[in-house]
């Protein structure tokens, strides 16, 4: 296909949305924050419909353009909110985006498993511990805003460089993408032949079965399936299959998991371990306080409980 | 076995006095340097002087078998006088230190001796290897004697002084290493039989001192000056030659007085010395092309050593410029490559060890007594001391160059050699049709060179007479503390009685206003020895003529000029073939 | 001018020195031990003396040892001269003592042509009449000196007294080694030897700051004449192989030859060479123009120093050294000239300068440069005779004159400004050293018919003879002028006239012993309570026995001297001597009156008296016959009479007209001792007798020109060894470390920083791989 | 036809066009881009951990669409262990957070500069 798309048309792309993203950065203050978010997505559209344009005949189907827009702006607003917490949800959301993605990747099972994992377990830690290391706000306060996270750092450096590892990886991308070699042809189904039994229930639930048949044999490659009762033997062609006669996309990843990639399991399954240790060994240890640290907390304790601490004494203690 | 004892005794005697109660190691100490004078001297009798270019009194003993590498010894005529020289420094130094060192006394006899072993392996070694492990052996005793015993600013001095002269003589070691590759990797076949029957060692895996030379000849002009420039990178810091000197200076006021005996009476000839054996016959044609480069380094050595030495306030550090001014007559004598040049380059060697060396105690003498090397506080002091005055004025002569006295012999000598080695006497406006120029020799110095060196005798005088104008003569000046005969000083570490009010000749650190006996003791030999060497150095000069006959005959003549063949052609190195022969001392 | 003396140049036929070697040989056996005695006499009483030092002798016991082994010397010498020159011809030999400085290594087997290949300098000493005829005066001068020193010296006795005498001993003994050497390096010897003893008596009062500078000056001075010396004889060697008189006159026959032929051209650059490096060594030593600045300030040693060795014997080394190589000097067309030249100008300089001073010694001191000058013009203009002979008149009287002006200082507490005394004959006790002034002064001024007259009228005669130099002759003349009025005016000023003086500051003119400066010395308290006023009521006291007995005898030895022009030959003793040695060379031209024919004949009789050979090279002088005859050489002559004849009467005249100016300007009407008539003429000449009276500034010339850029140029380099090349050492030590400290700041801590590092990394490399890979 | 299906483009999916495959690199590319601007600019440490995980998604994408690209599995099989590396570190680099919040009561990355080497 030659150059997708001429690459100064890529670099101004990055460049305005390098821009953009400098923009939405949180600066302090009354920022330009929306502004520059407005300026992104108004150029994340642009760009999509520039690709659009240029790929009229072989489009990715819609919803590939709508899961990566959302996804792509809640990852900027994953940066650029100030408040961790709804950085966090913004991420879930990235996540629900990628899975989504990985769908019309016909990646099912990943979509589900990194919703599940991802979203659901690893994302709601990070809640609990945002939950634990933000300073209470006072009374007067509705929300306390650490000062580290309105102001974004060196927002310029950073989105110079981030756009310029873009661009250089965009040129790579555009370049070099349609010399990859050819798909090769994978005969997943071949797989049945290793599931008799859900061959055969699928087929009795179809209704193809007759009583006392089991299925002898699966020739994938004629794609037949040969059943047999007592000995007369019978053989139910492809059309016949029933709709759900088909390797499964997590069938297909178990198989593959397991077939190829038996010593990555149990490297995973040492990582895990070996996380489960730390986490428990870092949390067990006692953050020895110092007598004029733990003074100051106790103070500290003292003004927040207002009232209270007077007649109940100080509630203070390790934490 | 002589040479083997020369080395032994003194580092026996280091044990011993770490052994022994600090009260007895003085007499260790001057015991064990008698012994190795006595034992020099009986070696001088045994060799044959006749020969003196061939290596004498050899042994060796196998040491690092794969290496080729044996601790084999063997003295020429040359090296023999040199041991002679470092045996007589010994016990004048130990003798100069007994009231100067009061403080840890015993390390400081331990290596003071160590140091002497450490020189005469030096000069009696054979085997490259040997002969560097000694070379750089010297500096740690030396470093010690600065660092420990120094003056005020003696740290910094020691370790300038090790760290400089460690750096070249490592780049040495690079280009002794690489002859010997060239002599391992050569091939036996190409090289001449007539070389080979003298040398069966050529071609094998060997650091014998001879085998060397003659591949060092065999090598091609260009590495053949690669080599030189490594070997003299690391030499020429030891001599100190012009761009490389300034340790001299430091190290020498910072030593105490032994010590800057030693460093100027021998440490220095080491320098000399290996150019002498290593440079000069292994790079013959290098040396040959690049001698008017090095003399004119010399040249300028002796003009800039000079001139700075007569703006100098401090005694030692003008004592120390002038070595640096000396020496540069002394290589110059040696890149004139003929015999009367090196002749009186070697004779340089030993007169320029007696007259400074001399110098350095008598200015450890004044420093004993008044604490300080400012010739602005010191003057006059012939009117106290006359004994001293008058060797001073002695030595000064001996060392200006006084007809009659040793140092004169040489330094004509060494102008002489640079006067007559240029090939373009007879030719030219130099040249006369009548009667061939008779005593001319083929190089590149000339008349010009031994002019200009010879207005460095101009400035010697000067900054010399400058000197003994202010301290011996005029009238009489002591450091304020001193003129009241009381002496008071905090003298570094000098922990003596309480300074009781000393009448006129015995001063609180109980040496007498003029020499004492021991003082005067260490100061006549080498005066009798300046003497005899001024009015009858017929002896000496037979004495190395043999070796430097030999020499002469090498750089005029090396081997690749007489039809040996172009460069040997190559085979792959066998770094473990083992030295074929048990690597015998004399050829 | 120049190159008709060349054409007159008459050399003979080179002498085969085999002759004197073998006349050695036979000569060997019994005056060996005498010759080596006369230089070892002296060495034994140096290192006796030395023991008297080492003893602390307190009496005057090195005084006498000096005394005896000295005259022992002189007796020695004379023996020898008695057996060996005294007759018709002399036959010179050599006497070995033992090897020096000699060896020899292989001979160079590629050198093309006959290569030297040894070194030989023998402690030989080789005796001819040259040599006897100087070591002559030199010891009998040296004997009296000593003598007249034991006394002089006696205020000093102790430590001090020894040293002078050891190093006095020592000077003789270096000059005798110089004189008598075999060969240049023993010269050498004895040219720094005598540089030495020169600078130990110079510094004797070494407390003198003064003193110990003069010595100094004296010794660098030296130094730079013995390096040109040094360069002379490294070049000879080069040239011919060998550094012995023997061998190298033996070497130099073939360019004699080509000289003899008047060709000059042949002779190769490097020969002619040879004699302007000697030259420049011989005005080192002798105090000639551009180095004579060290001679007045060597006035501060004590006087018999200055009398023996600033006038009579070290000084004439240089003179030795010419005369001794003389056929070397023939050689170059350019040699001569130029020592003339210079000599004429020092004698004129040194004389303006003379007359300007006030310090007697100052003054005797810049005549004694000035009479230099007139020996080296005399052996320029041909007549080394001549030179010679004014060499032995001037040692006696100038000594004599040295010894009056020591005896007056001695005498009046080191008084030596001639405004400060007056009539000093006229006092009790003093007639002799009065006479001896007188005579001194006599000879000094070429009073007729005193020894000075005749030396010096040689001198000028040869001048005007010998064609090209009477520019020369008329210079001399003027200086022979000035001469007679500068050593008349000192001696009607001190001598003569009302009876005044004033005592000097310092006591007996020899600062007092070191060892016991705390209580003051008689003198020293009298001059300070003395103050100012003349004829203070301390006695000036008269010399004693010793002093007067040798100024009677030197007195009279001054006066005898002017036999030796009358006995012994043509032109006295002292001209035969002169021809039988190497530097004979007979002017032909010096009888012009006994007309051309009859020259060659005297000549060839003493040509063939010489021709027998004894002397090393002697010119026989044919070749000038047949040039005479030929009519191409003709001889100078002064204003048409014959200059021998006419020097008698005019430089007589001169030497009258100074004396009567000296008188008139200085005697006449001359009330006190600091005024005289010649004081109102000064202003008359305007800013000349400032600057004479500043010795025309030389020595501030040379410290401006010479020492301050020297001091300034040494402070620099020493700049530059301690930051420039010291700093390049420091430098590689501190760079690493310098380097660490820069790069150090980047590991901030920062995570951000990281991070980015990480990210700006990975586009570089992408974009690396991107362009690799397309 | 079901959302499903269209969004799995049924049992064995048709090969996909390289094109597409741009696209959804080109996504993964802006996540990984953005997630490195967030880890540079914010100070917060949990938000800079957070952004981390975006770069985890990023290349879990990529991995996906390639393995879609190439019809085999391995991608997916990658991006399970993306998980499992993820779910460590988050539970590693969190409890960390918590103790380093408790020493200095704040969340801020430069406060802990001083642990520089």
């Amino acid at each position: 296909m030659g150059e997708l798309i001429h690459p100064f048309i890529v670099y101004g792309f990055c460049v305005l949305g390098g821009a953009a993203v400098c923009l939405a950065l949180p600066r302090g203050g009354r920022s330009p924050q929306v502004l520059g978010a407005l300026a992104g997505a108004l150029i994340a559209g642009l760009a999509l419909l520039a690709l659009a344009i240029k790929f009229a005949p072989v489009l990715p189907n819609v919803y590939f353009y709508i899961f990566s827009l959302i996804g792509v702006g809640a990852a900027l607003r994953v940066i650029t909110h100030p408040r961790p917490v709804y950085a966090a949800l913004y991420f879930i959301l990235t996540v629900i985006s990628t899975g989504g993605l990985f769908v019309l990747l016909s990646a099912e099972f990943m979509a589900f498993a990194l919703i599940i994992v991802y979203a659901g377990a690893i994302l709601i830690t990070y809640l609990f511990v945002i939950m634990l290391a933000t300073q209470a706000p006072q009374e007067d306060q509705t929300e306390v805003l650490a000062s580290y996270d309105t102001r974004a750092r060196e927002p310029v450096a950073a989105s110079v460089i981030g756009f310029l590892l873009l661009a250089v990886l965009t040129t790579l991308f555009f370049r070099g993408v349609d010399r990859l070699p050819a798909p090769g042809a994978s005969d997943d189904q071949a797989l049945l032949a290793e599931m008799p039994r859900k061959v055969e229930t699928s087929l009795r639930v179809a209704g193809l079965l007759r009583e006392g048949e089991t299925v002898r044999e699966i020739d994938t490659a004629l794609g037949v399936v040969r059943v047999a009762s007592g000995e007369s033997l019978r053989e139910i062609p492809r059309a016949e299959w029933p709709e759900g006669l088909s390797v499964s996309n997590v069938e297909a990843l178990g198989f593959n998991l397991l077939r190829e990639h038996p010593g990555a399991i149990e490297i995973a399954g040492v990582i895990l371990l070996m996380a489960m240790l730390g986490a428990v060994v870092l949390s067990r240890k006692q953050v020895e306080m110092d007598e004029e640290a733990k003074r100051r907390q106790a103070q500290k304790l003292g003004q927040t409980t207002g009232g209270i601490s007077d007649v109940t004494g100080p509630i203070g203690g390790e934490s | 076995m002589l040479l083997m004892a020369a080395i032994l005794i003194p580092l026996v005697s280091a044990v011993l006095i770490a052994l022994a109660p600090e009260a007895r190691a003085k007499t260790i100490a001057l015991l064990g340097t008698l012994t190795q004078l006595v034992v020099a001297c009986y070696a001088a009798t045994v060799f044959d002087w006749s020969f003196s270019s061939r290596a004498q009194l050899g042994m060796s003993l196998a040491w690092f078998e794969g290496l080729g590498v044996n601790l084999s010894l063997g003295a020429d005529g040359v090296s023999m006088v040199l041991i002679l020289l470092t045996g007589l420094l010994g016990p004048v130094c130990v003798l100069a230190s007994s009231t100067a060192i009061t403080t840890r006394v015993r390390t400081y006899y331990a290596w003071l001796v160590v140091l002497q072993a450490a020189m005469a392996g030096v000069f009696a070694a054979r085997d490259v290897i040997l002969f560097y492990i000694c070379f750089e052996f010297t500096l740690i005793p030396m470093f010690i004697l600065i660092s420990l015993w120094g003056s005020t600013n003696r740290r910094r001095a020691a370790i300038k002084f090790f760290l400089f002269t460690f750096t070249g003589s490592v780049v040495a070691l690079a280009g002794l290493v690489y002859v010997t590759w060239f002599n391992a990797t050569l091939d036996r076949a190409s090289v001449p039989a007539v070389i080979l029957s003298q040398h069966e060692l050529l071609g094998t895996w060997t650091f014998d001192v001879s085998t060397l030379i003659t591949a060092g000849q065999l090598m091609s002009a260009g590495e053949q000056a690669w080599v030189l420039l490594a070997l003299m990178a690391g030499f020429a810091v030891k001599v100190p030659l012009f761009p490389v000197h300034t340790w001299l200076p430091l190290a020498h006021t910072e030593a105490p007085t032994a010590g800057s005996v030693i460093l100027a009476g021998v440490l220095l000839k080491l320098g000399t010395y290996a150019i002498y054996r290593f440079a000069l016959p292994m790079v013959p044609e290098a040396v040959a092309t690049y001698a008017p480069h090095l003399s004119m380094l010399c040249v300028v050595g002796i003009i800039y050593g000079g001139l700075i030495c007569w703006v100098q306030t401090d005694v030692k550090k003008l004592v120390a410029y002038s070595s640096v001014a000396h020496l540069g007559f002394c290589m110059l004598g040696m890149f004139a490559l003929n015999n009367t040049g090196i002749t009186g380059s070697i004779l340089y060697m030993v007169n320029h060890g007696l007259s400074t060396g001399a110098l350095f105690l008598l200015i450890g003498m004044i420093y004993e007594r008044y604490h300080t090397r400012d010739m602005n506080q010191l003057g006059g002091l012939a009117a106290k001391m006359p004994v001293w005055a008058t060797f001073m004025v002695f030595f000064t002569m001996a060392s200006v160059g006084l007809p009659g006295l040793n140092g004169f012999v040489s330094e004509f000598l060494c102008l002489l050699g640079a006067f007559q080695a240029s090939s373009s006497w007879g030719s030219g406006a130099w040249g006369s049709d009548i009667e061939p120029v008779a005593a001319a020799t083929p190089g590149a110095l000339g008349p010009w060179f031994a002019m200009i060196a010879g207005t460095g005798m101009i400035i010697a005088a000067m900054y010399l007479l400058y000197m003994v104008g202010k301290v011996v003569w005029g009238p009489l000046k002591t450091p304020h503390g001193h003129s009241a005969g009381h002496a008071e000083h905090s003298g570094h570490g000098a922990s003596h009685g309480s300074g009781g009010h000393g009448t006129e000749d015995e001063h609180a650190h109980g040496l007498p206003t003029d020499l004492s006996g021991r003082e005067i003791a260490t100061l006549v030999p080498l005066a009798v020895l300046c003497v005899v060497l001024g009015v009858y150095p017929k002896p000496l000069m037979q004495a190395v003529q043999g070796s430097v006959d030999q020499t002469v005959a090498v750089v005029r003549t090396p081997l690749r000029s007489q039809g040996a063949t172009p460069a040997p052609a190559r085979h792959a190195p066998q770094p473990t073939n083992p030295a074929k022969t048990h690597g015998e001392g004399a050829q | 001018m120049l190159n008709l003396i060349q054409d007159t140049i008459v050399h003979a036929e080179p002498q085969t020195l085999g002759a004197a070697s073998q006349g050695a040989g036979h000569a060997h056996g019994q005056t060996d031990w005498s010759v080596a005695a006369i230089v070892a006499l002296p060495l034994l009483a140096c290192v006796l003396t030395g023991l008297c030092a080492a003893l602390r002798v307190k009496s005057k016991l090195p005084a006498w040892l000096t005394v005896a082994s000295l005259a022992g010397a002189f007796a020695l010498t004379a023996k020898t001269f008695a057996a060996h020159f005294m007759g018709a011809e002399s036959h010179a030999f050599v006497v070995h003592v033992f090897d020096w400085v000699t060896f020899s290594w292989a001979a160079d087997v590629h050198a093309q042509g006959p290569q030297t290949n040894e070194l030989v300098a023998n402690f030989a000493f080789y005796l001819d009449s040259l040599s006897a005829l100087w070591m002559l005066f030199v010891t009998g001068l040296a004997t009296l000196i000593a003598l007249y020193a034991s006394e002089y010296m006696s205020h000093d006795q102790g430590p001090g007294y020894c040293r002078f005498f050891a190093a006095f001993s020592l000077f003789v003994f270096s000059m005798a080694c110089l004189v008598m050497a075999d060969n240049l390096l023993l010269l050498y010897l004895g040219w720094e030897g005598v540089g030495l003893c020169s600078y130990l008596l110079i510094g004797y009062f070494y407390k003198k700051p003064s003193a110990v500078a003069a010595a100094k000056k004296a010794f660098i001075i030296n130094r730079i004449g013995d390096l040109f010396l040094a360069m002379g004889v490294m070049l000879i060697f080069v040239q011919f192989g060998t550094v012995e008189y023997s061998v190298l006159f033996e070497k130099a026959k073939p360019y004699i030859e080509l000289a003899r032929a008047g060709n000059f051209a042949q002779i190769p650059f490097v020969v002619k060479l040879i004699p302007c490096l000697l030259m420049g060594g011989a005005f080192g030593k002798s105090a000639q123009l551009p180095l004579y600045v060290w001679l007045p300030d060597a006035m501060e040693g004590p006087t018999p120093v200055s009398a023996l060795i600033h006038a009579a014997t070290m000084v004439t080394a240089g003179v030795f050294l010419i005369a001794r190589t003389y056929p070397l000097f023939l050689l170059s067309e350019v040699a001569l000239p130029a020592v003339a030249w210079v000599g004429a100008l020092t004698a004129l300089l040194s004389a303006t300068i003379g007359m300007a001073q006030f310090d007697i010694k100052r003054i005797m001191a810049y005549s004694t440069v000035s009479q230099l000058g007139y020996m080296f013009c005399g052996l320029a203009v041909l007549s080394p005779s001549g030179g010679v002979f004014h060499v032995v008149t001037h040692a006696f009287f100038k000594a004599l004159l040295f010894l009056c002006c020591g005896a007056v200082m001695h005498g009046f507490a080191g008084q030596l400004d001639l405004r400060k005394l007056s009539g000093v004959m006229k006092m009790p006790g003093w007639r002799v050293v009065g006479f001896g002034m007188l005579i001194g002064c006599l000879n000094l001024a070429g009073f007729p018919l005193t020894a000075g007259y005749f030396s010096k009228d040689m001198i000028l005669a040869e001048a005007f003879v010998t064609p090209g130099t009477a520019v020369i002759g008329w210079i001399l003349l003027l200086t022979a002028g000035l001469t007679a009025y500068y050593t008349f005016r000192v001696f009607f000023r001190v001598f003569v006239g009302p009876v005044a003086y004033e005592m000097g500051d310092e006591h007996h003119g020899a600062d007092h012993g070191h060892d016991h400066e705390h209580g003051h010395g008689q003198g020293h308290g009298h001059a300070k309570d003395h103050g100012g006023g003349d004829g203070g009521h301390h006695q000036p006291h008269a010399p004693g026995w010793a002093i007067n007995t040798v100024l009677a005898t030197l007195a009279v030895l001054s006066l005898a001297a002017t036999g030796l022009y009358f006995v012994g030959g043509d032109h006295g003793a002292v001209a035969r001597l002169v021809d039988q040695s190497s530097a004979g060379f007979h002017s032909p031209l010096a009888h012009h009156e006994s007309g051309a024919g009859q020259a060659p004949d005297h000549g060839a009789a003493a040509g063939a008296g010489r021709a027998s050979g004894h002397a090393v090279v002697s010119y026989v002088p044919e070749f000038v016959r047949a040039r005479a005859h030929q009519g191409e050489v003709h001889a100078g002559t002064f204003f048409g009479a014959d200059p021998h004849k006419a020097m008698y009467f005019v430089s007589a005249g001169v030497g009258a007209v100074g004396i009567f100016v000296a008188f008139w300007l200085h005697l006449a009407g001359r009330k006190t001792a600091a005024a005289s008539r010649a004081d109102a003429l000064l202003p008359a000449l305007g800013p000349l007798p400032g600057w004479a009276q500043g010795k025309w500034y030389v020595d501030e010339f040379y410290d401006f020109l010479v020492r301050k850029p020297l001091w300034v140029l040494s402070h620099i380099l020493y700049l530059i060894d301690s930051y420039l090349v010291d700093g390049l050492v420091d430098f590689v030590g501190a760079a690493p470390k310098a380097a660490g400290k820069v790069i150090r700041p980047s590991q901030s801590g920062e995570l951000h920083g990281y991070a980015l590092g990480m990210a700006g990394g990975a586009v570089i490399l992408i974009v690396i791989v991107a362009l690799v890979a397309t | 036809m079901s959302l499903m299906a269209v969004l799995a483009q049924a049992g064995s999916p048709a090969p996909m066009a390289a094109s597409t495959l741009a696209h959804y690199l080109l996504v993964s590319a802006l996540l990984l881009v953005i997630g490195l601007i967030g880890f540079v600019t914010r100070r917060n440490l949990i938000i800079m951990f957070l952004c981390t995980e975006l770069m985890f998604q990023a290349a879990g994408l990529a991995a996906v669409a390639f393995g879609r690209y190439h019809l085999n599995l391995t991608g997916q099989t990658l991006v399970i262990f993306i998980l499992t590396v993820a779910a460590a570190e988050a539970a590693m680099a969190l409890a960390l957070v918590v103790l380093l919040f408790r020493r200095k009561e704040s969340l801020n990355a430069e406060e802990w500069q001083d642990l520089k080497g």
